[in-house]
């Protein structure tokens, strides 16, 4: 596994690792391709030969066929796109609220460890808390309409923000602060010029986690009283016992888990440049 | 893939029998729970394991993924959908004829009166239970389409809790959540008995995974003949009967035989007209599928013949037979 | 600035005990002065200077600069750390510019500046580089006309050369010297390199192991003589007797 | 909020920064302990003036007795602890097989390319989608048993861990294996003895995400054909609107997540105490 | 150790362009040698230490050692990097018994070996101390300590001492002096600083700036005349001489 060549190799990513990774040679790509494809082989050999009840594994062809006809016609009066703009609608507005309540609330924790033992003790609680558990809860204290929904979005984003940010704040280096309260700096311009830039990487990667959370509880919060999103979509289609468009649905997220998250890598690239170089 | 699950069918143990069976069920208030209450399947020759499911369609899933080889008191809907979209079971016996278990219920002070004051309301419901389909017949009826009303898919713990917040101002429901319902303010506006004059009768099966009935017809009479003296009990002594359902839910015997509110249909009258005679349920069957098909929830309704062959009613044959020989 | 009977105690935590990090220092530093610190790793170095800048309250002792006695941080002194602490997130322009912006100094003044010190320090052609993009030296460059960008009265330089390699160094040493000539600011300088004190100071301060104190100091004149890399004031006899004895100060504090 | 004894404080902070988060100073202990009192007083006050019904914040003494009688007399056949048991089974078990897959996979894709190319899709594919999306298709392919609610908790463990221990062999720099090699270790020693202990800090960090995932994907885990188990407890809880049995589960599954979480942080400590000195 | 002319090629990635690193460089290393090597930063010195380590292939030229070629690793060639690569789940004694262990030699052995160079660094106190408790000092004595245990016959160093501060850099010049003296190692040492160049080897080699060549080599003798901290050797004409020579090949790299 290991050999002199390979060391050497090392040698050169330790230096230009990011590069490397952001473009890996051709035939890495042409194994993910090829894995990609050998896996839809095996799919289309077992669906297709009869091997397995198409109940329990849906040919290649119907999925296919499913996921064009919610695109072009819909499913249960709403194509594919206006179910993931349901779920959107639902996640993005529980991310804005997060980020909106998270960021500030964690900044503050970082800086002052009284606000965060206030907080600590609540966030410890409610943040390995399976979403599951407390939905009934929600439902029953804020209805079945979209609130309890972006609700749990919503707990499931908050602690991951709320966490980076305070560990973000207690991470700068006190040199950081005192260069600029030398030259002058007030402490409110400490904590806009310096403190929140410092954090801004962490944020950024508290946000991408909160994200990945977020968009994992879609299902779940969907459960109750939709009548949209592709998580409900998921559901009512285990309801019918409608394999193909389950499989369509799973495809779907998958890929759209894919781009948000390239997305907001490419976001943060933008954004926080000074990742890493801190 | 098939046989990974959890049944034991495929490891026989002596006597070419399974080393056990599984029955999968919902906690309904039925006859049913008496044999799971009073061990029941202790008669058959193999242990029974009763495993508890949350909706019918779970337990469709279950028979189709091999993992239980019997499943007790599955809805109409959930079966028809089973058997349409390609899971294979049978049909064995009716547990019963759907009455006053389920039911419309609107808020006393909604001024709801009628089904056609239901125009514009949120109603509650099941997606893909006989609530369902119930609530759609009743629309149907009163000559109103389910775009007329908003329809709100919920499981029934959240009816409850939508209920108790006021979010719907409906819902079509069973119990005990339809009791419950009537208890906080509702009023019953149709059961299931309103319906089932309508034509549209609702009913709950027995069924049995097809594989296994093949290979062990024995058992499946034998599982017949145990729900078979569950209604009998009932038949003769219903008050014993709510006292071992009321047991199993922890209930009092009133509250037992309150929600204990349907037909349930004893071994003498399972193939009677209004059960398995006649093709009675699978003109049911096939009244939900071409239902269901309509609303574009199903692909394929298929046609009488095909729900005629879900249906197995040997067992039920055998026993009669059996009970008129010990008679004569 | 005028140091009296300054003693500092670092409060213990509990995994660390109280230390008394300096004891009874007394210090006078003139306008103009270029004092450099020797002393070994743990003295209480960079205890003093954070004292001086303000950032550190004393727990016995006064200090008084200008005849007002230091209570908090002031931009009359400057600060350069041993890392450069420049800011990621803005370009080398807009480092250096800092001091001017938060001091909500105008504009157009701020970066006329702002560039003056940057082309004093050699680097007018990396104003849009951001710190990351540039070697130690430069980075250490860019600092240093951050630090003078506000028109201190006071330098206070932590090691500021100690990350850097010899050759970098040397190149460094040079600048700082020509600044410090041209301007003629106080210039307070720490470091671990005996021929850089030597070379760079006007005045040497060498201190004892914890608690810190003052065990040696000394005018010296070599600095004046090192004009454009004549290096022969390195060869003087004086030179490399204060060398030698400051060298076996230090073995011995090591040791002690 | 910035001042100057703060930025000295922050000084110490930095040098011994790690001494301090773990015995805070006293007062922070008795803040977070007030919050939660507070909390309790709230929500006493709340429950028992009659402000909000039974059924929708059900009083502090419902639930503790509740929790009592779960505790002794057991909710539906199990008690508490027997519903924490075989929840606890279900997870370690997936818990276990996710480590012991994904710990060497994730090494191996981290040494080669080719090998993590041929994951990556996969991987990348399956991380973000929600458990729920997924869950039906697991029941249908492995049945109603603990195997489909212990594969459901193996996915949701195995990408941390795998990702952590890819990430974690490509940062080892150069010149720790270079150094070995120049000593006489051969390929197999260098792995043994440098590869897998600076791994395993990062390891670490994985496993103990991947628990969190794990444990926080417990109550959909337990949502088909369970009859014990804390997540089934809380979900048939739902079912028959026993609030009080509810906020005791989730009270139970939150201060269970916390313990679990200290737990593994012990013996972070214990196993890798080079972590943050490498 | 002959060096015949060698050349090394770094490959392009998408993001940087192929590097010429080295380019016809010749040298030979007698036994008992202690070559120093001073060049500016990126010449290419941590390029020549790794292909003579057998870290990197050549891309032309051959590299033999004792008249067999180099081809890859070897015990008997023992490198000591910049910042000391010790191994933090091992304590020190484990570090240094580390070459021991792999190469499988007999544990007694092992440990006598093992305790013999702790105590000839220093350190057999901190036997059972991690990596990460001791200082940048100690922990390149440990360093040493492992690279020596083998017994290799070549010791390769790539700025061993440039991270630490001017004191402790003394006493680990003073220290390798001994080493090297009391053992006869072979050793070729990379560094910044032309005073530690000067006091240490036996030869002296200037790279050029990339593609790194050799442009000046000299045989040298202070270093046997630097016995216990006599440092007079230092200010000798010929030091003073050569010290200001090569400086300025130096300065004239950096500009270049
Ligand atoms: N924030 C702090 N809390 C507690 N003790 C501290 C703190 N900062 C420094 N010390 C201790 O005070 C003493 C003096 O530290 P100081 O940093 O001033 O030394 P120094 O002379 O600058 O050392 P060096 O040359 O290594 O930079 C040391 O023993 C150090 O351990
Ligand atoms: N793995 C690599 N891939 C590509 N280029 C490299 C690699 N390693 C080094 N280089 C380049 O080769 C040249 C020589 O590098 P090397 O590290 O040998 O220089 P050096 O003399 O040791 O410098 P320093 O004094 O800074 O340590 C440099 O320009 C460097 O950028
Ligand atoms: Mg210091
Ligand atoms: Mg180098």
């Amino acid at each position: 596994m290991i050999n002199r060549p390979l060391s050497v190799k090392r040698r050169s990513a330790a230096g230009n690792g990011k590069h490397r990774l952001k473009h890996p040679i051709r035939t890495t790509n042409l194994i993910s391709a090829g894995v990609v494809l050998a896996i839809l082989v095996v799919w289309m050999i077992v669906s297709q030969q009869g091997i397995v009840d198409e109940k329990i594994v849906p040919s290649v062809r119907s999925v296919w066929e499913a996921l064009v006809s919610i695109s072009v016609e819909g499913y249960k009066g709403s194509t594919l796109l206006q179910h993931l703009g349901a779920s959107f609608f639902r996640l993005f507005t529980a991310f804005g609220l997060a980020i909106v309540t998270a960021v500030p609330l964690g900044l503050l924790s970082g800086q002052n460890e009284k606000i965060r033992a206030a907080f600590e003790p609540i966030i410890e609680f409610v943040r390995p808390l399976p979403p599951l558990a407390y939905y009934t809860v929600l439902v029953l204290w804020m209805g079945i309409e979209n609130e309890s929904k972006i609700a749990l979005l919503f707990l499931a984003c908050f602690a991951p923000i709320f966490i980076a940010c305070a560990a973000a704040v207690q991470k700068i280096p006190a040199s950081y602060i005192n260069a600029a309260t030398t030259l002058g700096a007030s402490n409110r311009q400490v904590f806009w010029k310096v403190v929140l830039p410092y954090s801004a990487p962490d944020i950024f990667t508290g946000i991408r986690t909160a994200m990945g959370h977020g968009y994992s509880t879609l299902v779940a919060a969907e459960m109750v009283a939709a009548a949209s999103g592709i998580g409900w979509m998921v559901l009512d289609a285990s309801n019918w016992l409608r394999s193909d468009v389950i499989f369509a649905g799973i495809i779907v997220m998958g890929i759209t888990g894919i781009l948000i998250d390239k997305i907001f890598r490419l976001a943060e690239k933008r954004l926080v440049p000074w990742k890493g170089n801190l | 893939l098939t046989g990974c699950g959890g049944s034991d069918t495929d490891s026989s143990g002596e006597n070419g029998l399974p080393e056990k069976v599984t029955i999968a069920m919902q906690p309904l208030t039925s006859v049913g729970i008496i044999p799971v209450q009073e061990d029941g399947f202790s008669k058959m020759d193999v242990t029974a394991e009763v495993k508890n499911f949350d909706s019918g369609r779970d337990m469709v899933n279950a028979l189709t993924s091999d993992s239980v080889d019997f499943a007790m008191m599955l809805g109409i809907c959930p079966t028809t959908v089973g058997l349409t979209s390609g899971s294979d079971y049978k049909i064995i016996w009716v547990d019963c004829l759907i009455r006053d278990s389920e039911g419309l219920v609107v808020r006393e002070n909604s001024g709801i009166k009628d089904v056609r004051d239901l125009k514009g309301k949120k109603v509650g419901v099941t997606t893909a239970s006989s609530g369902h389909y119930g609530l759609l017949c009743a629309l149907e009826d009163a000559g109103m389409s389910a775009e007329d009303i908003e329809i709100v898919d919920l499981q029934p713990d959240a009816i409850n809790s939508a209920w108790q917040r006021g979010d719907i101002d409906a819902a079509y429901t069973w119990n005990p959540t339809l009791i419950n319902l009537k208890n906080n303010g509702g009023n019953v506006l149709l059961t299931g008995a309103d319906l089932a004059e309508k034509g549209h009768q609702t009913v709950n099966f027995h069924v049995v995974r097809t594989e296994f009935a093949e290979q062990y017809p024995e058992l499946v009479k034998q599982y017949c003949s145990v729900l078979a003296d569950a209604a009998a009990l009932y038949e003769s002594d219903p008050d014993k009967a709510y006292e071992i359902v009321g047991a199993y839910h922890e209930l009092s015997v009133d509250e037992t035989k309150e929600q204990m509110s349907d037909e349930y249909v004893t071994l003498e009258n399972q193939l009677s007209d209004e059960a398995f005679g006649n093709d009675t349920i699978a003109k049911n069957i096939l009244e939900v599928a071409e239902f269901m098909k309509e609303q574009g929830e199903i692909e394929d309704a298929k046609d009488l013949e095909f729900f005629k062959n879900a249906i197995d009613t040997s067992y039920i044959e055998a026993l009669l037979a059996e009970q008129q020989e010990t008679e004569e | 600035m005028t140091i009296r009977d300054l003693s500092l105690r670092y409060e213990g935590t509990d995994h660390s005990r109280e230390t008394l990090a300096l004891s009874g220092v007394n210090l006078d530093i003139m306008e103009g002065d270029f004092v450099c610190v020797l002393g070994p790793s743990g003295c209480g170095k960079s205890t003093l200077l954070n004292i001086m800048a303000g950032l550190l309250q004393a727990t016995e002792g006064t200090i008084e600069m200008l005849g007002e006695p230091v209570t908090g941080v002031d931009w009359k002194r400057a600060v350069v750390f041993q890392t450069p602490t420049l800011y990621p997130w803005l370009d080398v322009y807009k480092n250096v510019a800092f001091g001017p912006d938060v001091r909500g100094i105008d504009k157009k003044e701020a970066e006329d500046r702002a560039k003056t010190y940057l082309n004093l320090v050699g680097l007018a052609d990396f104003a849009h580089a951001r710190p990351y993009e540039l070697s130690g030296g430069m980075r250490q460059r860019v600092a240093l006309a951050r630090a003078l960008v506000n028109d201190p009265k006071m330098l206070l330089m932590d090691e500021p050369f100690g990350a850097l390699d010899a050759f970098t160094r040397n190149t460094m040493q040079d600048l700082i010297r020509k600044i410090w000539k041209e301007t003629k600011k106080t210039v307070f300088l720490i470091t671990h390199d005996v021929d850089e004190a030597l070379t760079l100071g006007t005045r040497i301060i060498a201190m004892s192991p914890r608690p810190g104190r003052i065990i040696k100091e000394a005018e010296i004149g070599f600095t004046l003589q090192m004009e454009d890399s004549q290096e022969d004031a390195r060869y003087s006899p004086e030179y490399i007797h204060l060398r030698k004895e400051i060298l076996q100060l230090m073995a011995e504090g090591q040791k002690g």
